[in-house]
């Protein structure tokens, strides 16, 4: 399985709903260590820098990664 | 730098997600916080729901405009429809006043609204519609402007 | 499910990266592949690109205007400027030519934005500006309706 997902993502194939909701989860991530670190929320630009996205982005990111976007995910994944 | 825009769906419900993320994205061009960013979406959600579900009693087939201009430090934001309208806008921007008691978060739609913007005006008129104005200012940007 | 969003933006380049997410966002509800996502956003990008700095000549109070539509497993997007318009578009159409030499990736856009829809139509008269009518077909979302 694991031969396959790297093969769906290098040829592009994958489903933007998986993709999006990985990179969201990156995103929450990254949004909690800088929390603690600076001791504020931290600013969409430095989550942006820090991770390679560009801030409109994140913003699509971090929605996607709330949502579930179809029924074939919430149920199969 | 001043940049604007203008944004038309239709209504119904996917489009509240997508109605987040096109404001969202349009005000990351003044880098607010995650926070303000959150703030700024769930008003989106609130203002845009309440068109689709009281403005326009959930027909799928209308039109919900969403401007979106921002200044140095403030954002400046208006969701309209051209649905029903507010009979008494007093009334409805009281906490836990709904006309719709069987919806979940009953009432506090306006409310949460209120809570994170800095100004919000309701212009309605029966059968003509609903304009929501509103500002929020980036307190992020005022210390950051400080800083300097 | 049919949906459409009509988007009015300023021509200045910041609005390049917002105009490709807001409408990345959009055919998001098809949930397509991230590369056919990626065709759509480089899509945009080549058509506001060309608004802003042919049509508009990079003057940045103009407004470039941004439909979509989304069919069963088709897409359709329209960008419009009310720019200088394009004299001979075949010409322009042309891989390699460009009418600002001086640019980087120059004469590619068109070509590209042929490369990545299924259908392109150019309508432009001079002065009164240029309108992209452009076609995709998700072929993720054919093989998916086609298993059933
Ligand atoms: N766009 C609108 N069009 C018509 N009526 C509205 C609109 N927005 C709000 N209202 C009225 O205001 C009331 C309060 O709204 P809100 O505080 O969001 O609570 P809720 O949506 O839970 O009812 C609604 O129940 C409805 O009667
Ligand atoms: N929106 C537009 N308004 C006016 N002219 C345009 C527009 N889009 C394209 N053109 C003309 O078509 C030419 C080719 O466009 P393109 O293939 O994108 O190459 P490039 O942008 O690198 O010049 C441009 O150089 C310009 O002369
Ligand atoms: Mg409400
Ligand atoms: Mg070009």
């Amino acid at each position: 399985i694991g031969e396959i997902q790297r093969f769906l993502r290098d040829d592009g194939s994958v489903k933007v709903s998986r993709s999006l909701k990985e990179a969201g989860n990156k995103i929450r991530k990254k949004k909690d260590e800088l929390t603690k670190k600076y001791g504020r929320s931290p600013t969409i630009n430095e989550i942006a820098d820090n991770l390679g996205l560009s801030r409109e982005e994140i913003v699509h990111a971090e929605e996607a990664a709330k949502t579930p976007q179809s029924i074939h995910e919430t149920v199969f994944e | 730098m001043k940049n604007e825009m203008y944004l038309e769906i239709m209504s119904i419900s996917e489009n509240e997600s997508f109605a987040r993320v096109a404001v969202g994205a349009f005000i990351s061009q003044l880098d607010p916080t995650m926070e303000e960013l959150t703030e700024i979406k769930t008003v989106v959600s609130e203002a845009v729901t309440n068109s689709v579900i009281h403005g326009y009693q959930n027909e799928p087939s209308h039109k919900i405009a969403i401007t979106c201009i921002l200044h140095e430090e403030e954002i400046e934001l208006i969701i309209a429809d051209k649905g029903i309208g507010i009979e008494n806008i007093n009334e409805a921007r009281q906490p836990l006043y709904t006309s719709k008691p069987e919806l979940e978060r009953s009432g506090m739609g306006f409310t949460i609204i209120e809570n994170f913007m800095d100004s919000v005006e309701v212009v309605s008129s029966k059968e003509k519609g609903t304009t929501m104005h509103m500002k929020k200012i980036l307190t992020s940007k005022k210390s950051k402007v400080a800083y300097k």
